[in-house]
């Protein structure tokens, strides 16, 4: 039988690397958040003096394809031991995805390496026959948002602001949310367990704000790969951010934050369709619920500028919460290029109010 | 005194105690060490016993009259067993104020601890307030009153069986085997002290393997309308109004169920003490999950592998005080056995 | 109006908060011997409505126990009232005159509801 | 033993994710899913580990096993250790395999999906691309994201992104060795039959439904057929 070692997982802190690292991008946050990408970097690089490799020749890991059952589980093996190979190239053996259904994607990949060697052999084989690569197993896996957790104190100290109403002098009402394939997955692979891992809670609590235990806190955003690609099943994604939105709404949170890209976009991009839909809205003010990236959370903190950051890309807006820390922001620059023309500013929705001040 | 043989008994929990009576009453000199400084091991949890709701203080009184002033009986307090080995025929125990005790034979009789309900995150117990466990429940009815953090009676209740058992997320396979029939008995006393509250137990199987158990289950749906619910609690959580919000199944209607009470009591299970681990471990008679192994369930129950060590009462599985107490007496005759054997 | 190509779900969960047990008590007031019920499910093993419609007994009696009615009614239509069931119910419920009130019961509240 | 349970018995996440389940419903209790359709991943272990060839069948057939949304919260709860998200995941690959996915609606959205996600990983090296999350399928993503998407090259490479250039960053093209290699690795691992069947089967699901069927592209009746189809009858 096997030897089941108990443990408070609420105590439990897994292994995360502290340098050389090889940076898996994520087709999501490329897509919808490049700024927080980029803010990852600059922070670990720049700030933090890490060495990161940002790899051209990087692929996506089929993690959405595979959930969606249009990639073989073969496939998705043999394009992870790719990835891995790459990894290999540039002399690094410490993998940290930007995903969140990556990092689900290459532990399960590797889980089932170690479960069934038999796997393991398969997918080397399969490799070299594709492309004569050979692989290695990372030494360590771990979340970008890990890493930002594990310096949390180091940059607490470099950040000019904290999550704190400026106004009241009380700390900020945090939504957290941890996206299901960081901790639900692999209990061991989560910072803190399965139930109430620390990697968001730790920054949050280290840079002044409170974390808002809501009952539905640890329910999916609702992504649901097939369930959002394919329009007709929406209504399974959207019913169940909904579900989290109305049981977080009697404790007034100040903003959400998530270190999934996807959960991110969606419980942004939800308040809107709610709004419009069925005309509600879940704060005091028809506004919305700011939702961040953890990136976002940590570079307005270190004094990035917002617009650089990335943050007019929300839909619901972030102006009333850059006001309650007191971070300045130049209203002119929201809606400007990299050519530093002015773009057009953005329609405004029926119900979802985007304007501040009025 | 001539040649009078002795036993060492370590736990004076109902097992320990029945078994000392019996040797002391063949004339054999006992010691019983017990790490507690009172006797009674876990009778001490319980207010009142299933299925007849008797007086768990009364059991305890009636186990008092099977020492008290029995000259072949002699019971330490404060003494916990940190070793135990056996030496040139006899049997060494090292408790950890540094004491040593000698005797022919030793009978294991170190019970079982609950399970630790920490263990379960998200069950809530220990971060959620008004999540309890049984033993608490069972604490606060010898108190009298069954009330929520903020003081007042829970119009809602709801008990869950399997917590710690039949869970491989923790380690353990087994059935607890009593918590199905306390959750009835816990529930009927709530409903008693309260008509108007509501009471629910969420089990998988109804497990009412003793005499008149199932009556009474019975009885707590006849006469007390208490509501089974079957299915697992997955998950709780608190509302901002500090009720317990609870995720399950309702597995006989194939719907996801929700609903908040005022308390969540924990059926907590059964497990291996931590010193019938230790001295199994010591004397390789160690079984699955960490509890002490017989020779045979069937035919040899109170032998171990080692000669002149016997196990009595649930250090060997779960057990019920019924059970264990019999099971004391068993294991006494089974060392008189072995003592005449042996000389 | 903007077509968005789905609709938000709404969800099926059964809610005890919102659920209304007290109908069931009106029901166990008349026949006290539901309350036994275990829900093994012989009644249904049993049942001849069951033979050639999809009528379930033991759900449909958990269902109202749990403050389900929606969709009861024509359930309840299938059921012949044969009183097969009652003689096997190893708790000796009276299933046959559980049917009988929950008929009376949902035929009111159905009334006043129009 | 069966064809279709041996089939499932192939595959290493099926017995990874299968233990004796114990029908406790912890899975079905926080599945997002289950709150929305009629769907019960602990009928679904129930039905597979009862072997009975005729509902697995079914299960191959119907609508339920698209239900599930993968999200794995059954795997963190469950008390003999099975994961029933894998479970799915063996299911629905047998049920393309075999051809039953055509028979339910939301089986023939695998179509859809091939053409999006499928479609883009082999020709881009991404899964999702703001390329393909065209305002027009997206009206959810609302006003902001129409205005990203016609500015995209120049809000992206503001924050820091590479768009569809050479180079490392966010968004960058990647180079096409690259592609080369993801592609050969779905012909080897069996990536590209799975994508031929899909395309198989759906061809002559559109001709026994009528439907105009295109071998390539989004811009045919049968894509948005299944893209869009919603009869209604699954939602609570």
């Amino acid at each position: 039988m096997e030897e089941i070692t108990k443990k408070y997982w609420k105590d439990y802190q897994k292994e995360i690397a502290d340098d050389n690292f090889y940076y898996e991008r994520s087709c999501i946050r490329q897509s919808f958040f490049p700024g927080s990408e980029a803010a990852f970097l600059k922070i670990l690089r720049e700030i933090l003096g890490k060495n990161v490799i940002d790899d051209p020749n990087q692929h996506t890991c089929t993690g959405i394809g595979y959930h969606s059952d249009i990639v073989p589980f073969d496939t998705t093996m043999t394009v992870v031991a790719r990835i891995f190979s790459l990894m290999k190239d540039h002399g690094v053996n410490n993998f940290i995805p930007s995903c969140v259904t990556s990092f689900g994607i290459f532990n399960e990949v590797v889980e089932t390496w170690n479960h069934f060697p038999e796997e393991y052999e398969k997918t080397k084989h399969f490799l070299k026959q594709a492309t004569g690569r050979d692989f290695e197993i990372p030494q360590n896996i771990s979340h970008a948002s890990d890493i930002i957790y594990k310096y949390r104190k180091e940059l607490k100290e470099k950040m000019p602001y904290r999550l704190v109403n400026r106004h009241t002098g009380k700390p900020l009402r945090v939504v957290e949310h941890i996206g299901c394939h960081y901790s639900k997955l692999f209990a061991k692979k989560s910072e803190g367990g399965m139930e109430f891992s620390k990697v968001l809670v730790g920054m949050i609590e280290e840079w002044g704000g409170e974390v808002v235990d809501y009952p539905e806190r640890r329910h999916c955003c609702g992504f649901g790969f097939r369930q959002y690609i394919v329009m007709a099943n929406r209504g399974y994604s959207v019913a169940n951010t909904k579900k989290k939105f109305e049981s977080m709404q009697p404790y007034k949170p100040d903003f959400i934050v998530a270190n999934c890209p996807g959960c991110a976009m969606f419980m942004d991009r939800w308040q809107y369709t709610i709004a419009e839909m069925e005309g509600t809205t879940y704060d005091d003010n028809k506004m919305g619920i700011p939702v961040l990236t953890y990136e976002e959370m940590a570079g307005f903190l270190l004094g990035f500028n917002p617009w650089d950051l990335g943050l007019q890309l929300h839909q619901v807006q972030v102006e009333p919460l850059l006001d309650k820390i007191g971070i300045p922001y130049d209203p002119k620059d929201k809606y400007v290029g990299k050519s530093g023309n002015f773009l057009g500013e953005p329609e405004k929705p029926e119900n979802l109010i985007t304007v501040y001040g009025k | 005194m001539e040649n009078k043989k002795s036993v060492l008994i370590i736990g004076a929990g109902p097992a320990g105690i029945s078994a000392a009576k019996s040797l002391a009453d063949d004339n054999v000199n006992v010691t019983v060490l017990e790490k507690e400084h009172s006797f009674g091991g876990n009778i001490n949890n319980w207010a009142k016993l299933f299925p007849n709701f008797k007086d768990a203080a009364e059991v305890k009184s009636q186990l008092v009259q099977n020492f008290e002033n029995n000259k072949n009986i002699k019971i330490l307090y404060n003494k916990k067993v940190t070793e135990l080995k056996k030496h040139n025929q006899k049997w060494i125990a090292n408790t950890s104020d540094g004491e040593v005790f000698e005797s022919n034979a030793t009978i294991l009789s170190t019970g079982f601890k609950v399970f630790d309900a920490k263990y379960k995150e998200e069950l809530g117990y220990g971060i959620y307030p008004n999540v309890i466990t049984s033993v608490e429940f069972e604490r606060m009815y010898k108190d009298g009153k069954i009330h929520t953090q903020q003081g007042s009676v829970p119009k809602r209740i709801a008990f869950l069986n399997c917590v710690g058992s039949r869970d491989e997320k923790v380690g353990n396979h087994y059935c607890s085997r009593i918590c199905c029939i306390a959750a009835v008995k816990q529930a009927i006393e709530f409903k008693e002290l309260y008509p108007e509250s509501e009471a629910f137990i969420f089990y998988m199987d109804i497990r009412m393997a003793g005499q008149f158990y199932e009556e009474l289950y019975r009885k707590s749906q006849e006469k007390h309308g208490v509501v089974y619910i079957r299915g697992r609690i997955s998950e709780t959580s608190s509302t901002i109004d500090k009720k317990v919000q609870i995720k399950a199944e309702d597995t006989l209607a194939a719907m996801p169920l929700r609903m908040t009470v005022d308390m969540l009591v924990l059926m907590v299970g059964v497990e291996a003490s931590e010193t019938t681990t230790i001295l199994s471990k010591q004397n390789n008679i160690d079984g699955p999950y960490g509890f002490a192994k017989s020779i045979d369930i069937h035919t040899a129950d109170n032998y171990s592998n080692e000669n002149g060590l016997f196990l009595a009462g649930s250090c060997k599985r779960p057990l019920t005080l019924t059970e264990s107490i019999a099971d004391g007496k068993s294991a006494a005759f089974s060392v008189i056995d072995y003592l005449k054997q042996t000389k | 109006m903007k077509n968005w190509g789905f609709k938000i779900a709404e969800p099926r969960t059964l809610d005890l908060d919102k659920a209304d047990l007290k109908l069931y008590s009106k029901i166990v007031e008349k026949v006290p011997s539901a309350r036994r019920c275990l829900m093994c499910g012989m009644c249904s093993a049993t049942c001849s409505a069951a033979n050639h419609t999809n009528f379930n007994f033991r759900l449909v009696h958990h269902k109202l126990r749990m403050g389900m009615f929606e969709s009861l009614n024509s359930e309840l239509d299938k059921c012949m009232l044969c009183g097969k069931c009652r003689m096997l119910c190893p708790r000796g419920v009276n299933t046959r005159a559980v049917i009988y009130n929950m008929r009376i019961v949902l035929d009111n509240m159905y009334y006043k509801n129009i | 033993m069966g064809k279709f349970y041996d089939l499932l018995m192939q595959d290493v996440r099926f017995v990874e994710g299968l233990n004796a389940c114990m029908n406790c419903g912890v899975c079905t209790a926080i599945c997002p899913a289950a709150e929305i359709y009629k769907y019960d991943p602990r009928q679904i272990c129930d039905i597979v580990q009862s072997r009975n060839e005729e509902k697995i069948k079914e299960l191959l057939l119907t609508d339920t096993i698209w239900y599930c949304g993968q999200c794995m919260s059954c795997k963190a709860r469950c008390p003999r250790g099975n994961t029933p998200g894998l479970i799915i995941s063996v299911l629905r690959k047998i049920s393309q395999e075999t051809g039953l996915f055509t028979n339910s609606e939301k089986g023939r959205q695998q179509f859809a999906i091939k053409r999006t996600v499928g479609e883009n990983i082999l020709n881009t090296g991404y899964c999702v691309h703001i390329d393909i999350v065209n305002p027009k399928l997206h009206p959810e993503q609302g006003p902001v994201w129409k205005w990203y998407y016609e500015n995209k090259e120049e809000i992206a490479d503001r924050l820091g992104a590479n768009y569809n250039k050479d180079g490392s960053g966010a968004l960058r093209k990647i180079p096409q060795q690259n592609l080369d290699e993801v592609k050969k690795i779905f012909e080897v691992t069996g990536g590209l039959d799975l994508f031929n069947k899909i395309e198989k089967y759906s061809e002559s699901a559109a001709k026994s439904m009528n439907i105009y069927f295109e071998k390539e592209g989004i811009n045919n009746e049968y894509f948005f057929q299944t893209y869009m189809e919603n009869s209604g009858k699954h939602e609570n």
